[in-house]
């Protein structure tokens, strides 16, 4: 990630940042166990793009956005946000330049309080910033509410009375009442119902278009990404497994994880012939997680090395990052004694017991003696 | 004009209407409720009484002079007769009584509810050592015996009736606190009150606005509970003969009624009567209560009365739905395209 | 896929009905469902929430509670045998034995406090009369099949001590423990994980295909549709809207409603920003609409439409469809949709 | 796992125990400078030159000749090293340990039957009324809770002995003295204990019957409301299965937790019931301790019923531990 170095054109840059979280519990505190939500990313958004932030649960996706706003303080590592570091600022400048910076969340009904009114919600931001009369911000929370899809005759319902998409709504509108900058939406779809995705999501692009907004656009669906985001980075265990353009990303995934997570989208076109990749075992404890490559365990493709051996973040073409041994190869120093052995060959053995459906007659005569 | 601009006399007056407003209404969605008049009706009679009681009773029975014939049985002159060992009108001090009972009860709960969400809210929302502090303390006054707690505390600090309400509160807080606190921990996880942080809050909004307001439901009702709970204790605690010696309550009156031979007279009426007010006190409040926390947790669906709904449904009316559901016989489209052609 | 090709139906229901009388009025979730599953195919019944496709499946169990439900089914056959009037003892030897279910939450589906394998033994216990050992004997072989590593200690974990895929594949063992003939399952997967859910569909696939057991797949992902159905349904508000074999519903949907389902969802073949959008949302249960129940929605609406429900009615080879104006796809479209 | 928890468990119940151990020490130091005033309140008719007599004397006589820190240690030392609760005021000077052991015993015939009775017939009616759901058993229950939660203990106690004691004569209305004095255990002795202990044990148990009753009810309905129960009654189990190996246990985790939290309301308000009666128990025995201000005698009856709840609900914690397998370090609560 050396080809530019002027920070002007990025608005929020990430640097080595990695969150640690102490694990809670009396054996816990004498072993001194962490969680590593985030260990090492860097990344970097640039202004008016939509980032994509791809992963399963425990991946860090999360704790990663959380960072970005400055609702957790990274253990190490720097976030600047329009060239100021975020984590250096004092208490006031720091409130201030976060009302620049505004979050979606997942579940809209547990993002609104249930005793406000659809006025009281929206224009909450605007009354803290307190500069706007009671005339001014009626006026704003009605136009907003037009933006988004709503009729001001909503203005005094609660939202109970709403469905899981207009929830939503009314959750963009209050995130973009002080005109911010920069906005993370972390699953905005995932809790609707599925013939209401393209309506959030369009209002989402439109809106972004109208105001030059940008997006840090977080999900576990590969689709979603793809037509919306300009870069992305896939995560796993709290690491960077591959980033870079969108674009160059599908067009030629790399990383075995990416790989996995594409089989799992769904494609219409039911007449071609589809390989699947499903991938073997369990997200692994955040807790204390290996030296190596965190994906290895499940990797098809793991060798001896994967287990302890670093995986620095390598650009394969312009603007593409895979961190992989199995892409890259492995660096030339320090390499454990057969390294390039693929692990799999215990595995395949594990494999085999725990698919008897292949083997049904070995397990048959297991199971009676 | 605007609000801002406005003098402070006439927000303050447009924030009392718009509170007067909602109390209105609060009271009104009680009364609504089928449970709630009753509660009302009863509370507001209690209050009535014990506002008016010189007025409405026949005797004054703090008054030495003031007394008849010891032991009567229940007349026109006195409807509950007269105490075997003093001589004063029981219906007179059973009016009396209901002053005291109120005072402690309501004052006790309001001050438990206070105290217990300051210290709810605090444990909950500063959590760390503000948090470790107020629940030990919690378990502590959860683990010792209240009313002999409350009976060593009176014989150290006295008996006058405003100590007895301090004493309530002083050990009554733990168990609303520890609930307000879960409550807090709940919503203070929630996206909301993120996203209020999010846009700027301070923290004294996010606790006044959000977090306070979500907990409301369990404090009213507390209060009420709270309110009942007290007075139960008060009422033991004056039976005992530890209550405050200068006032009548009815818990005093029933020690009265066993000290003073109601049991081997047969005087089962002066025993019933406090017995009564204690009851009806307490349970209106209750009522109350249980009402409110209906009324006011939105979580609280009415699922009251399904049973109800089911027992009342006509077999006719079920048979109406299924019915209208039924396929009607339409055309098909060939069909009607034939027809059109 | 080595299994006999009959037309016999494994499960047939005419005419299920199911409402929910409530305060202030009717939520009629089901009205009026017709269900063909063929021995060994597996059927997926789509629809978003509130369509009555949960309330569906419980009903074939007989497992909803009056009240507060009422249902109305004019028959319900298993495999030729008619459980319509079926009395709760009898079905009880059904449920389990011919008809088993897999539920979506893994964690609130089993229970807390009893250890997986004595979850699984006890369907073996009930259904075939085996004792404790002879039981786990067959538990431990039931985990073994859906995959578990480890299946006799993980037998004796509680469900919290899980993952959450390891926990639905003993959801799995559970329903696949006695063969049935029918295995409803609803949203199994929706919980999970996109990785653990492969792994899942997997297993279930293979499961249901090696065994010969006909499936009923409740979801509302039309990828988990793609991946295992056969034949599948689409319900929207309480009622059927088509019904076609998964590739001709995928290729040519008839419906407006299939077809903005299938268009909305985000694809990889997509280009641009935009997104086929279905406007407005779900009607409350309690207030739907007139005449066609996707009218408010549908682009190609009409006055009758606006009046009048339509049949449901066929069209072609094995398709059903509940339009007016079925959607036209010529031959050309049809290859590239 | 689950053993840290238990010894964490235990560890803290220690600690409590301790705190309310201080608490004892100081609550009669409330108030007055020097614990003699308080043990020894100056009488009218009293000089000071006298009252500054009698203060010595009482002063050395309970050992508050040393410094309160040393007083403090003192009494943790002569309670843990000797079981010595400090002596009476009672004429003769009698222990307090021995006054309260000669209590101990009669108490408990009181807590432990009620109960007793509370947990099973409470557990009963609240199983039949949360089975027959919405029907005229539910709804017995339910109005009859709202009307007897509202009815203090202590005026069922005194209508019982009323009516059932004076006027019917079913049984005694107050404790027959003859009770203790001829305790031995034989058949008779036991009957006459059992009779006397009629009356106050089904007064406190109304309460505790009607609450535990409401709680049970409400568990278990929580219960079968719960998706695994859906999921053995998908897995064609008898309904009895489903009952007594699925819902109850996992009813019985709220209703062991709220165990804990009802026993010290328990031994509080037998207070007042052991006095309608005069029952030879720590109640009545804590009252005359009061009327006589007699503090040693008062404060280690609170600290042996402190220590009664504490380890109460230690023991229902345990219990809880044993019946939910998630339990794990510090989660619940």
């Amino acid at each position: 990630m050396n080809e530019k170095t002027s920070g002007s054109d990025y608005i929020l840059e990430m640097e080595n940042v990695s969150v640690d979280f102490p694990v809670k519990g009396f054996t816990a505190f004498l072993k001194r166990q962490k969680i590593s939500a985030v260990s090492d990313v860097s990344l970097r958004i640039e202004k008016g793009q939509t980032f994509g932030v791809v992963g399963e649960s425990g991946c860090g996706k999360s704790t990663l956005a959380n960072t970005m706003i400055g609702m957790v303080k990274p253990t190490a590592g720097r976030v600047t946000f329009k060239g100021k570091n975020l984590f250096e600022l004092d208490r006031k400048s720091f409130k201030k330049t976060r009302r620049d910076m505004q979050m979606i969340f997942q579940d809209p009904f547990s993002s609104l309080n249930p005793r406000f009114n659809v006025h009281d919600i929206i224009s909450e931001p605007l009354l803290i910033r307190g500069d706007a009369t009671e005339e001014e911000m009626k006026a704003r929370v009605v136009e907003l509410l037009e933006l988004v899809g709503l009729s001001k005759d909503d203005i005094d319902r609660h939202p109970s009375d709403f469905s899981g998409g207009q929830q939503q709504r009314i959750a963009i509108a209050r995130s973009i009442i002080l005109n911010p900058d920069f906005l993370v939406c972390d699953e905005p779809v995932s809790a609707l119902d599925v013939s209401v995705h393209a309506q959030i999501l369009n209002l989402l692009t439109e809106i972004q278009e109208k105001l030059g907004l940008t997006y840090v656009f977080i999900s576990h669906n590969l689709a979603v990404v793809k037509n919306i985001c300009d870069r992305m980075v896939v995560m796993y265990l709290g690491k960077v497994m591959e980033g870079g353009s969108a674009k160059a990303i599908f067009d030629n995934p790399r990383h075995p994880y990416t790989l996995a997570l594409l089989t799992a989208v769904l494609d219409t076109d039911v007449d071609k012939e589809k390989e699947e990749i499903i991938l073997e075992g369990d997200i692994p404890s955040p807790i204390d997680p290996p030296q190596g490559c965190r994906f290895w365990q499940r990797c098809p493709h793991a060798m001896e090395g994967c287990k302890n051996v670093p995986v620095p973040e390598v650009e394969i073409e312009r603007d593409h990052y895979v961190a992989c041994h199995h892409v890259n190869g492995f660096p030339d120093t320090d390499l454990p004694e057969g390294y390039d052995r693929p692990v799999k060959t215990e595995e395949a053995e594990r494999k085999d017991k725990s698919h008897p459906l292949k083997t049904e007659e070995s397990v048959e005569s297991k199971t009676d003696a | 004009m605007t609000d801002k601009k406005l003098p402070i006399q006439q927000r303050m007056l447009t924030f009392l209407k718009k509170r007067a407003i909602g109390t209105g209404r609060f009271f009104k969605r009680i009364w609504a409720h089928p449970k709630g008049k009753i509660g009302l009706t009863v509370v507001s009679l209690l209050v009535i009484v014990a506002v008016f009681a010189p007025w409405i009773a026949p005797y004054d029975p703090y008054d030495v002079a003031d007394r008849t014939t010891k032991g009567l049985t229940p007349s026109l002159q006195h409807p509950l007769g007269t105490t075997i060992n003093t001589g004063v009108d029981i219906f007179s001090m059973l009016i009396y009584g209901t002053r005291i009972s109120l005072i402690v009860g309501v004052t006790a709960g309001v001050c438990i509810a206070f105290v217990g969400a300051i210290l709810g809210v605090m444990a909950g929302y500063i959590g760390g050592f503000a948090d470790n502090l107020i629940m030990r303390t919690v378990d502590v006054l959860l683990v010792i015996p209240s009313l002999p707690l409350v009976i060593v505390l009176t014989n150290v600090l006295g008996r006058d009736y405003w100590i007895i309400i301090f004493i309530f509160v002083a050990l009554g807080w733990g168990g609303l606190s520890r609930n307000i606190r879960s409550l807090v921990l709940v919503i203070k996880n929630s996206n909301y009150v993120k996203a209020a942080e999010l846009a700027g809050a301070s923290r004294w909004r996010i606790m006044t606005k959000h977090i306070l307001p979500g907990t409301s439901h369990l404090l009213i009702m507390s209060t009420a509970l709270g309110s009942a709970g007290i007075m139960v204790a008060e009422a033991g605690l004056s039976f005992l003969g530890l209550g405050d010696p200068t006032r009548i309550s009815w818990g005093r009156m029933l020690a009265e009624a066993q000290g003073g031979g109601a049991l081997l007279f047969g005087h089962w009426w002066w025993i019933i009567a406090p017995g009564i007010g204690i009851f009806l006190a307490v349970f209106s409040f209750m009522r109350i209560g249980i009402v409110m926390e209906e009324v006011l947790n939105p979580r609280m669906k009415q699922s009251t009365g399904i049973h109800k709904i089911f027992k009342t449904l006509s077999g006719d009316y079920i048979n109406e739905v299924f019915d209208s559901m039924e396929e009607t016989e339409q055309p098909t489209t060939s069909e009607r395209s034939a027809a059109k052609a | 896929m080595n299994r006999e090709q009959t037309n016999e139906n494994m499960l047939a229901v005419r005419n299920l009905k199911v409402v929910f009388p409530m305060a202030h009025g009717v939520i009629r979730a089901v009205e009026g469902v017709d269900l063909d599953i063929k021995k060994g195919e597996s059927v997926a019944l789509v629809g978003e929430s509130g369509c009555g496709k949960s309330v569906t499946s419980k009903s074939l169990m007989k497992l909803l509670d009056t009240p507060p439900a009422l249902m109305r089914v004019d028959d319900i056959t298993l495999d030729g045998e008619s459980l319509k009037d079926y009395s709760e003892k009898k079905m009880q030897d059904i449920r389990g034995r011919h008809m088993s279910m897999i539920f979506q939450d893994a964690m609130t589906s089993l229970n807390p406090v009893m250890t997986c394998g004595r979850q699984i033994d006890e369907m073996y216990m009930r259904h075939q009369g085996m004792d404790k050992k002879e039981a786990r004997k067959h538990t431990i072989r039931a985990l073994e099949l859906v995959g578990v590593p480890e299946p006799k200690s993980r037998a004796r974990n509680f469900p919290h001590e899980l993952s959450g895929g390891m926990r639905q594949r003993v959801l799995l063992a559970m329903a696949f423990a006695c063969m049935p003939k029918l295995i409803i399952a609803d949203e199994p997967t929706t919980a999970l994980d996109v990785t653990i859910q492969a792994q899942v569909l997997d297993v279930l696939r293979d499961m249901q295909r090696t065994h010969g057991v006909s499936l009923l797949l409740i979801t509302h992902d039309l990828s988990v549709v793609s991946n295992i159905a056969e034949t599948v349904y689409v319900m929207y508000s309480g009622k059927i809207v088509e019904k076609a074999p998964m590739k001709e519903l995928f290729r040519t949907p008839y419906h407006p409603y299939s077809e903005g389902l299938l268009k909305s969802v985000p694809k990889l073949s997509d280009e641009g920003k935009q997104f086929v959008q279905i406007p407005g949302s779900v009607p409350h249960p309690m207030k739907k609409p007139s005449g066609c129940y996707f009218h408010p929605r549908c682009p190609y609406a009409t006055e009758e439409c606006r009046q009048s429900m339509p049949p449901l009615e066929k069209r072609g080879e094995d398709r059903l469809v509940r339009c007016f104006h079925p959607l036209k796809h010529d031959a050309k479209e049809a290859k590239t949709a | 796992m689950k053993k840290s928890y238990i010894v964490k468990r235990i560890l803290y119940s220690v600690f409590i125990f301790f705190v309310v151990l201080t608490l004892n020490f100081f609550i009669p130091r409330i108030g007055v400078d020097d614990p003699a005033e308080r043990y020894y309140p100056p009488q009218g008719n009293m000089s000071d030159a006298e009252y500054e007599i009698i203060k010595e004397l009482t002063r050395e006589q309970y050992g508050f000749d040393v410094s309160t820190p040393r007083q403090y240690l003192n009494y943790l030392s002569d309670l843990f090293l000797e079981g010595n609760m400090g002596t009476s005021f009672r004429s003769g000077s009698p222990a307090v340990t021995d006054l309260i052991i000669d209590r101990l015993p009669w108490t408990l015939v009181l807590s432990v039957s009620t109960l007793l009775l509370g947990l099973i017939v409470g557990i009963l009616i609240g199983v039949v009324a949360a089975m027959k759901r919405g029907r005229w058993q539910d709804t017995m229950l339910l109005n009859a809770s709202t009307i007897m939660v509202a009815l203090p203990a202590f005026f069922i106690a005194l209508v019982f002995s009323f009516f059932l004691g004076f006027e019917a004569e079913l049984f005694p209305a107050y404790t027959n003295p003859d009770m203790v004095s001829d305790f031995s255990w034989s058949l008779d002795s036991l009957r006459m204990v059992a009779y006397n202990a009629a009356l106050p044990v089904i007064s406190m148990a109304f309460g505790s019957i009607i609450g535990y009753a409401q709680g049970t009810r409400n568990a278990v309905i929580a219960v079968t409301g719960e998706d695994f129960i859906l999921t053995a009654r998908s897995k064609g189990l008898k309904p009895n299965a489903i009952r007594y190996k699925h819902t109850l246990r996992n009813a019985m985790l709220p209703i062991v937790t709220s165990l804990g939290m009802s026993i010290s309301g328990l031994i509080g308000g037998q207070v007042v019931i052991e006095q309608i009666f005069n029952w030879h128990g720590m109640g009545t025995l804590f009252l005359e301790a009061n009327n006589t201000n007699d503090y040693p005698l008062m404060m280690g009856i609170m600290l042996l019923l402190s220590a009664f709840t504490i380890v109460a609900i230690l023991v229902t914690d345990l219990i809880y531990v044993l019946l939910d397998p998630r339990v794990t370090v510090g989660e619940k609560r």
